[in-house]
């Protein structure tokens, strides 16, 4: 059990260990998919949902096989059952709101294979987080990860019309942005106590 | 674009391309997550590119042992179920071997599920190419990994703390870098590796004087 | 400096060149002599071009109509000078391109005299017939846009004019044109003004000045007719408050929705030396023969302000001021917003309101170009509120598109404000220019 | 295509299920080995343990079986009580701290403190681990119960390197005051909520005969 | 009893996913370009955003669409983007070859400048002052607008400041003839060979003072090649709808406006043309 | 007359421009800061005379060569480097060993100025990148302060100084803490007219809060500096933490305190002015001061941390795109904002 208040579960995954900046989790959409602000932005919007439902899946699941007594297929479970959830729901969204999958369900498929999820999921059960306190972890870490997005995003449309040194290519400069970023980052320590 | 003649391709390429000129790491900058977080030393580096190594190798093989039997469809889902059960059984197998090193490595061992890396060699390369080819191709990668992993862990190691596998390098009294340990330094050191690929790759394109075709 | 003691009415932001208006502020306007041969130019006003009316070797008397207005989008053009028709033919322009135009030899020593035309009587005439009149004395803006006036003053379906402007601001540093006119021409100003406000059905009209030119004010104040509503607003001495938009914000408080034109939010904004034009020429039936100009700048020996002939060269315009030799470079118009000639061969037309000559001495060194650094100081200058800063660096990088669609690039009226200030000596309206031609033609196509 | 998906799925959960019971009897050794080694790292004098649960009544067990949070007794070979091995965690610089201390009911002290997880920064924040005069101060941390046996005497607190004058006080560390005094904050919250249970459940507390739960 | 609990929970949850999936995919199924599919299917599926794109099917369909191209993707192996590339590239018939073509050859050593243009250097902006200062109005300014908007790096500025623009490089974009102030570039089939290199609309042999090599209307090569040759303007035009395999009009051309381009990029005039063996700049000439 | 034959040059309007130049902009806040250091050299000693020549020296000559190996021409003559270094250099504890101002100096200049493209794009304060990356590198001797006013200032150096490279530098004789951590770790306050005065340890330019704003009033009158940034900082930590002191005075120090002590004056005077990687717009800078304000109480009150300034600023220049996207002046005429 654990027994962190929600705030403090909340500040912790969104700012003092963002997934991104601390816990290199989802580097590659990360890098990927911050070039542009409104496509960040709308990214992190469906990282978060993702992690809500993955959090849920992920806290039912491991109850579940603790029932029936095979815990170690906790992992292979997590992913298959997230992967099919997320794309289920994709299928859904695409089929009801054309304009929503525009906005965000296009972004579903890259997240399924994304680090930050999985890792949320087997975060929050190494802690033994509650349902609640693991959907406010979703949330924060969904929170944090957008935050690093979209600065990042921000700063890459900046750069993107600056003269840079022929050797910083898209990544390099992607990378030392996040290296700054990160350090910035270090400056929320000690916050959420 | 002129395709390549397939059929002249033989085994070595399959094997050397993953070192140096496909290199996961530097060049198609993938599966970034473990490579910036357990890069901080030379040995969790190196483990977790053996391991990373390991299931590619393995769900190559499998995969391209089923390549004729396995539907379109649910391909991709075939390949999560077949590199997830690699991955449980890494982790198992490192537990068993050493419980300080499965708790330094922590859960990116598990996260091995989602590299990019190891799905993307199973469905670009394994799904489409014979046993031998494929266990050659993941070697190949699985080596490049691990090497790029331990450029980037040595040099953290390095100086973050000044040893190299643990073993102290400089005389007492070096200051360590701590930033190399941390997550920023992670991303520095990696940008550092790249802008000094970029920088040879480009001396080499200026002396050939040849535009090479550089994945943008 | 009285700037500092009183708070005149302004736009926001805007910049404050030097005013380099003392060397001729205080010179009356003087006549000057024809030149040998007159370049009159078919085309001296934005619209079709005038249709010659005479033929190569005919004998034409000052005023008599030389090319009419070729529909309402045209005004014509009138003989300046009692002379021969020397020929029908390209004549150079200031931009660079021959256009149509006459040639007219001046008989030696030909009178000041004016044929009188028809008079366009004040009390009978309604407004079309004062429109009408307007249009064919020839009057076009004589604060530098050279748009037929009269078109101006019909407003379009469903618009009415409240309010007439009456711009006497000359923020343009050197120039001291309008300066003169409202000194020296008050009377005809107030007549234009009866004319105009009686064409446009205004309520009232209102005279803008700079609160430089308070001699000027306290002229007009003392001649206003007390018969009509007509006042004299004083405004802040800056850079571009003559720009009618800047203008009409600054008296009104309104502003010209983006696109559109003054008529929208209820005014017309004439200039001082076109209504005193108005009020000089209908009474009498004329059309425009001559027109004040500054002659100005480092290069000049006998600055001034003169009334000079349209179609005067500019080559004997400089002779007769005793320009020096030195000289490198000619602007029409001021500093600020005037274009550079390229050959002293180009008339003056009735858009030209001043010419600044300066020696190589003052053709400042290059300077570096540095990057933007985001000092903001354009942005604090834009009288647009536009960001230049942000449209520069774009435009650098050839993102004309997204110029256009994100930061309004099209509402940029080219002042020169964020390129005078720019501490980078970026080219910024230099590139904005480039940007919008580009824009228009990619529109277009 | 169900076949298929079926099949590998089927045959993916046989593979680890194998290699899981494969693996499980070395994973569960070296994990009571660890433990192991923290505990009797803790309480120094100890030579075996026990490990209880203690249930929501408030009663400590020994069925492996129970839910509840775990606590380890450990026992000299006469098996008389050393003391009670105890794990808490709290935030710390960077990430939760978990640590696993010793209680000696006899001394009413802290006896010894073992970091289980960390993510302080090396070189700083992982001087809690290391660093010797801050070490020191378990050997002997005081966290006497009051007289009503319900509180503390004094809860613990972490002072400035050098400043530490009584013996529920922990000497911190230059540099990484806050992962010390983070230290503070969970041996004081801990203590405070176990000292008095165990106190008042001593006699519960007896030397068990199953030493390795494997 | 361990195994067979986990095979069959395994087997069960399998089941259950493919199932939801199955089901999911006949009753919420979305009608798409076909195509999408077809090119997500060569793309690896490893969804991981590294081409910028969020998913590999958003790739795709930017693929299909246009948008980008194959080689953005970073996973998949150079094989499989060529097919990719000719899978998309199959609708790309065969066509003539177009390139652009300048119709102005007054580079400084034969066109004079009437005023030395000093402001920002673009074409665009010296367009605006008196039309840039040089003599003939319609001629080539040299600042290099062209060179600069070309993303093929097709086009580079001569010695004479006059632009060249090399024919294998050029795509036919429009970039050019869309950025240059005097309009002086078209997009021609790499065929058309004869060609007037001049746009100046003045008559006669004043034109000569700005620039040797301008078209003075004299009407020789019209004369010579009647129907395929006209006079609009003051200018040669060449009817290429006609047969214009010939190089007969450039012949009596008495300036070299009217030239041959040989298949190399060479360009060749008439006999009569003045051969200009001038390097230097003409001096600046004063109006 | 000759001027007849004259070739005229031509150019785009305006034909004039206003003087104002990158150069002279920079030059004066080279000005503006020499009080501030000469001020520390007589708090320090020797000792930070060192560590600021080190700083600049550092930051102009990695600045000289990255841009001659970038084959350009040496952007020295801009004075924008020497700003950073003097700035990076104000910074850093006093008895910094000087190996470590320099590998700062060179990350400053390096990492955050010459890989985003020089002069006028660097996304980040240059300076404080520097120094974040040594807080990160080496956390305890970015936290080892030199006494002030120390007897032997002038005499003697500390042993940190002169440390070998890369080797650890010895702090035996160094004690004093920063007010700040002061009243973070033991909750004693410092004297106000020691923190005004500028008598306090702390890094070489957190020293005189009243030349540092002399200083920025100097720019200010010569518009070379935004003071709605520094203004709305001041504003918000004074009226946060003025709000947090009213409530429980014992627990939270009080908005003079907070206003004067740290790296606040020269942080918001100096450092989150820089226009470079700062937002555009007069509202947009009110924003950005808001948000540095906001977060240098939040760190400072809550945060692990004693001081949170550099962080505060550096996490608003990774905002500051946001802000300038979202904050674009009303274009005239038009209802809307300028851009999306
Ligand atoms: C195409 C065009 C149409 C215009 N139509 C009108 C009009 O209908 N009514 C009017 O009052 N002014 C009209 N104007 C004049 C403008 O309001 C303005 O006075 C003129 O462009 C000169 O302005 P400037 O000297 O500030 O550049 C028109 C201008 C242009 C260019
Ligand atoms: C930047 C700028 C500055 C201007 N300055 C003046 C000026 O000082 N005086 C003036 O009469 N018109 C000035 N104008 C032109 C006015 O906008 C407007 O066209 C003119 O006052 C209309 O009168 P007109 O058509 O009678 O010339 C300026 C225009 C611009 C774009
Ligand atoms: C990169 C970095 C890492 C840090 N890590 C720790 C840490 O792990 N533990 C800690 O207590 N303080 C850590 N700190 C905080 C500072 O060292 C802090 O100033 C110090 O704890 C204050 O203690 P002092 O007053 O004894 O110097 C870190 C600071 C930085 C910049
Ligand atoms: C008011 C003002 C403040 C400045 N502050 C800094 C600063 O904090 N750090 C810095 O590196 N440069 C600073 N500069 C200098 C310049 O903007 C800096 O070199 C650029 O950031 C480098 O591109 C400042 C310049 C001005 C005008
Ligand atoms: S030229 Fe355009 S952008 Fe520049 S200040 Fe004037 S209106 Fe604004
Ligand atoms: S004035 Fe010049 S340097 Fe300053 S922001 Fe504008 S464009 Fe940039
Ligand atoms: S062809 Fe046009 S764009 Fe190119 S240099 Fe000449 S004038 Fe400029
Ligand atoms: S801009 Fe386009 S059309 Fe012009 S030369 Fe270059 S590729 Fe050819
Ligand atoms: S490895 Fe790709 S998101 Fe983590």
């Amino acid at each position: 059990m654990n027994e962190q208040t929600l705030w403090s579960v909340f500040v912790n995954a969104a700012l003092v260990n963002n997934f991104v900046l601390a816990y290199f989790l989802g580097i590659c959409p990360f890098l990927g998919v911050s070039a542009k602000i409104g496509t960040a932005t709308r990214m992190g919007g469906a990282v978060m949902f993702v992690m809500l439902v993955s959090s849920v899946c992920a806290y039912a699941i491991h109850h579940l096989l603790i029932l029936i007594g095979v815990p170690f297929l906790e992992l292979i479970a997590f992913i298959a059952v997230i992967a099919s959830t997320v794309q289920l729901v994709e299928m859904f969204i695409k089929k009801m709101s054309p304009t929503l999958f525009r906005a965000l369900g296009i972004f579903l498929p890259l997240i399924t294979t994304n680090c930050a999820i999985l890792g949320l999921a087997l975060f929050q059960t190494n802690r033994g987080y509650g349902l609640l306190q693991a959907i406010v972890y979703a949330l924060g870490a969904g929170a944090g990860f957008t935050l690093a997005l979209v600065l990042m995003a921000g700063i890459r449309e900046k750069l993107e019309l600056a003269t840079m040194p022929d050797v910083v290519t898209g990544t390099a400069s992607a990378l030392i942005v996040a290296g700054i970023l990160s350090l910035t980052f270090m400056g929320f320590a000690g916050l959420g106590a | 674009m002129t395709s390549r003649n397939r059929k002249a391709v033989i085994g070595t390429d399959e094997f050397i391309k993953g070192i140096w000129r496909e290199n996961p790491v530097f060049v198609q900058v993938l599966g970034m997550c473990p490579v910036l977080a357990v890069s901080n030393t030379a040995i969790n580096a190196l483990a977790m590119g053996l391991a990373t190594a390991f299931v590619m190798l393995m769900s190559n093989t499998l995969v391209s042992t089923l390549r004729n039997f396995i539907p379109k469809q649910v391909r991709i889902a075939t390949y999560i179920l077949i590199i997830a059960t690699f991955v449980t059984i890494v982790d198992y197998a490192i537990e068993a071997i050493s419980l300080d090193l499965h708790k330094s490595l922590g859960a990116f061992i598990s996260l091995i599920v989602v590299n990019c890396l190891i799905l993307g060699r199973a469905e670009a390369f394994a799904s489409k190419h014979r046993v031998r080819h494929a266990v050659l191709d993941a070697l190949g990668m699985g080596i490049g990994f691990t090497l790029a992993l331990l450029c980037l862990g040595g040099v953290r190691e390095l100086l973050g703390d000044g040893a190299l596998f643990g073993v102290a390098v400089f005389p007492d009294g070096f200051e360590p870098w701590i930033v190399m340990i941390l997550p920023s330094g992670g991303f520095f050191t990696l940008a550092a590796w790249l802008l000094l690929i970029n920088h040879m790759q480009q001396r080499k394109e200026a002396k050939t004087g040849r535009v090479q075709e550089v994945p943008r | 400096m009285s700037n500092l003691l009183h708070r005149y009415p302004s736009f926001r932001n805007g910049v404050h060149p030097p005013e380099s208006k003392a060397d001729t502020h205080a010179l009356k306007i003087r006549q000057f002599p024809f030149s040998p041969v007159l370049v009159i130019p078919l085309s001296q006003h934005i619209g079709a071009p005038a249709v010659a009316v005479v033929r190569e070797g005919e004998e034409v008397a000052r005023g008599q109509l030389l090319a009419r207005s070729d529909g309402f989008m045209s005004v014509p053009q009138h003989a300046p000078a009692s002379g021969i028709v020397q020929r029908i033919d390209f004549v150079p322009s200031i931009t660079g391109k021959m256009v149509p135009g006459i040639y007219l030899k001046p008989h030696p020593g030909s009178s000041q005299e004016v044929a009188e035309g028809e008079p366009c009587d004040l009390g009978t005439a309604s407004p079309d017939d004062i429109i009408a009149a307007v249009q064919s004395a020839g009057i076009v803006g004589l604060g530098g846009a050279a748009f037929p006036t009269h078109v101006k003053l019909k407003p379009p379906e469903g618009k009415t004019v409240e309010t007439l402007i009456i711009n006497g601001i000359e923020c343009e540093p050197y120039l001291t044109t309008d300066h003169r006119v409202m000194l020296e021409h008050t009377a005809d100003i107030y007549m234009g003004i009866r004319y105009l406000l009686k064409a446009t059905t205004a309520q009232r009209a209102i005279i803008g000045v700079e609160a430089n030119k308070l001699d000027a004010a306290d002229a007009l104040r003392a001649a206003a007719p007390d018969d009509m509503p007509v006042t004299t607003g004083v405004v802040e001495v800056k850079y571009p408050q003559g720009a009618e938009k800047m203008l009409i914000t600054a008296l009104l408080g309104k502003e010209v929705p983006s696109g559109g034109l003054p008529v929208d939010v209820g005014t017309v904004v004439v200039n001082v030396a076109t209504a005193a034009e108005i009020g000089r020429l209908l009474p009498h039936g004329r059309g425009i023969q001559e027109r004040v100009v500054t002659i100005t700048g480092p290069a000049v020996g006998r600055k001034g302000n003169y009334r000079i002939p349209i179609g005067t060269p500019l080559r004997f315009a400089l002779e007769q001021v005793d320009v020096s030799d030195n000289v490198s470079r000619v602007f029409l118009g001021g500093p600020m917003m005037g274009q550079a000639l390229s050959s002293l061969d180009i008339p003056i037309t009735k858009g030209t309101s001043g010419f600044v000559a300066f020696t190589s001495a003052e053709t400042a060194a290059e300077e570096p170009e540095y990057p933007c650094i985001r000092c903001a100081y354009c942005v604090d200058a834009c009288p647009i509120y536009l960001n230049p800063s942000q449209l520069g660096i774009l435009a650098k990088n050839e993102e004309f598109d997204r110029m256009a669609d994100d930061h309004s690039l099209m509402d940029c009226f080219e002042c020169g404000a964020c390129s005078y200030v720019c501490p980078s000596h970026i080219p910024l309206v230099q590139r904005f220019r480039d940007a919008k031609a580009i824009v228009r033609e990619r529109q277009a196509a | 295509m169900y076949r298929t998906l079926v099949g590998v799925g089927m045959f993916c959960g046989l593979l680890i299920a194998i290699v899981f019971q494969g693996t499980l009897p070395v994973i569960e050794r070296n994990r009571a080995e660890a433990l192991e080694r923290a505990v009797f790292a803790v309480l120094p004098a100890a030579s075996q343990r026990t490990t209880y649960a203690l249930t929501p009544e408030g009663e400590f067990v020994s069925d492996t079986d129970a839910v509840g949070q775990r606590v380890h007794a450990g026992f000299d070979s006469d098996g008389r009580l050393i003391g009670v091995a105890i794990e808490a965690s709290g935030m710390g610089y960077a990430d939760t701290i978990t640590v696993l201390y010793g209680y000696a009911p006899e001394q009413e002290a802290i006896v010894g403190i073992r970091v289980l997880t960390s993510k302080e920064t090396p070189g700083l924040g992982d001087k809690i681990e290391k660093d010797a005069v801050f070490l020191e101060n378990f050997v002997a941390l005081d966290v006497r119960l009051d007289p009503s046996g319900e509180t503390l005497q004094h809860r613990i607190v972490t002072v400035k390197r050098g400043q530490k004058t009584q013996p529920w006080q922990i000497d911190g560390i230059t540099g990484a005051t806050i992962s010390a005094k983070a230290i503070g904050e969970i041996l004081a919250t801990s203590s405070e909520r176990w000292v008095p249970i165990i106190n008042e459940q001593l006699e519960q507390l007896v030397a068990g005969e199953s030493d390795d739960e494997s | 009893m361990l195994v067979i609990t986990a095979v069959a929970a395994l087997g069960g949850l399998t089941l259950l996913l493919a199932t939801g999936l199955v089901v999911a995919n006949r009753t919420l199924y979305v009608e798409e370009d076909p195509r999408f599919d077809e090119v997500e299917d060569m793309l690896p599926h490893t969804n991981c955003g590294a081409c910028g794109y969020p998913g590999c099917r958003s790739f795709a369909e930017a693929l299909v669409n246009g948008d980008v191209l194959p080689g953005k993707c970073t996973v998949s192996s150079g094989d499989d983007r060529a097919d990719i590339a000719a899978y998309l590239g199959v609708d790309v018939g065969a066509e003539e070859r177009r390139v652009a073509r300048l119709a102005c050859a007054g580079g400084k050593n034969v066109a004079r400048n009437h005023a030395r243009y000093t402001g920002y250097q673009s074409c665009r902006s010296a367009a605006l002052v008196a039309g840039g200062g040089k003599g003939c109005f319609w001629g080539c300014l040299g600042l290099g607008d062209c060179e600069r908007i070309c993303d093929f790096d097709a086009i580079i500025m001569d010695a004479q400041n006059l632009p060249v623009v090399i024919e294998e490089l050029c795509t036919a974009c429009n970039d050019c003839v869309e950025v240059c102030p005097k309009d002086l570039f078209s997009i021609h089939p790499a065929s058309h060979r004869l060609w007037v290199a001049c746009k100046n609309l003045e008559f006669g042999d004043d034109i000569l003072e700005d620039c040797e090599v301008g078209c003075t209307a004299c009407g020789r090569c019209a004369k010579d090649a009647p129907g395929l040759i006209s006079m609009q303007d003051n200018l040669a035009v060449v009817d290429y709808d006609r047969a214009h395999g010939t190089r007969l009009p450039i012949e009596r051309c008495p300036t070299g406006a009217i030239v041959w381009i040989e298949e190399d990029g060479h360009v060749i005039k008439g006999d009569e043309a003045r051969p200009t063996l001038r390097h230097s700049s003409l001096p600046e000439a004063p109006t | 007359m000759s001027a007849k034959n004259k070739t005229l040059e031509i150019d785009t309007s305006p034909h004039i421009v206003s003087g104002a130049s990158v150069e002279v902009i920079m030059r004066n806040v080279v000005f503006a800061l020499v009080p501030v250091c000469i001020f520390s050299v007589y708090v320090f000693g020797l000792t930070a005379l060192i560590t600021l020549t080190a700083a600049t020296l550092s930051c102009l000559l990695t600045e000289h060569v990255l841009c001659r190996w970038r084959g350009d021409r040496s952007t020295l003559g801009d004075w924008s480097v020497a700003i950073t270094g003097i700035l990076y250099g104000l910074t850093l504890p006093p008895a910094l060993p000087v190996w470590m101002v320099v590998l700062g100096g060179v990350v400053a200049v390096g990492v955050g100025k010459f890989l985003f493209g020089g002069l006028g794009h660097n996304a980040f304060n240059p300076a404080l990148i520097g120094r974040a990356f040594l807080q990160a590198a080496f956390p305890v001797s970015m936290t080892t302060w030199y006494p002030a006013l120390g007897a032997e200032r002038f005499a003697v150096l500390p042993p940190s100084t002169f440390t070998l490279p890369f080797a650890s530098p010895v702090y035996d004789s160094i004690s004093g803490a920063t007010p700040l951590a002061v009243i973070k770790f033991d909750g004693d306050i410092t004297a106000a007219t020691d923190l005004l005065m500028g008598l306090t340890s702390g890094s070489t330019g957190e020293t005189s809060g009243l030349l540092i704003l002399a200083g920025g009033l100097y720019l200010i009158a010569r518009k070379m500096m935004n003071w709605r940034i520094p203004v709305a900082i001041f504003a918000t930590v004074f009226a946060l933490s003025g709000v947090f002191y009213l409530i429980d005075p014992a627990a939270y120090p009080g908005p003079l305190f907070m206003l004067f002590s740290g790296g606040l004056m020269l942080g918001a005077v100096f450092m989150a002015t820089d226009m470079v990687a700062s937002p555009m717009t007069s509202f947009g800078c009110v924003l950005y001061g808001v948000l540095i304000g906001a977060l240098v109480v939040v760190i400072r009150l809550w945060g692990g941390l004693p001081e949170g300034v550099m962080y505060a600023i550096l996490f608003a220049n990774a905002v500051s795109p946001h802000i300038d996207n979202l904050i674009q002046p009303r274009v005239y005429g038009t209802t809307e904002r300028g851009a999306s």
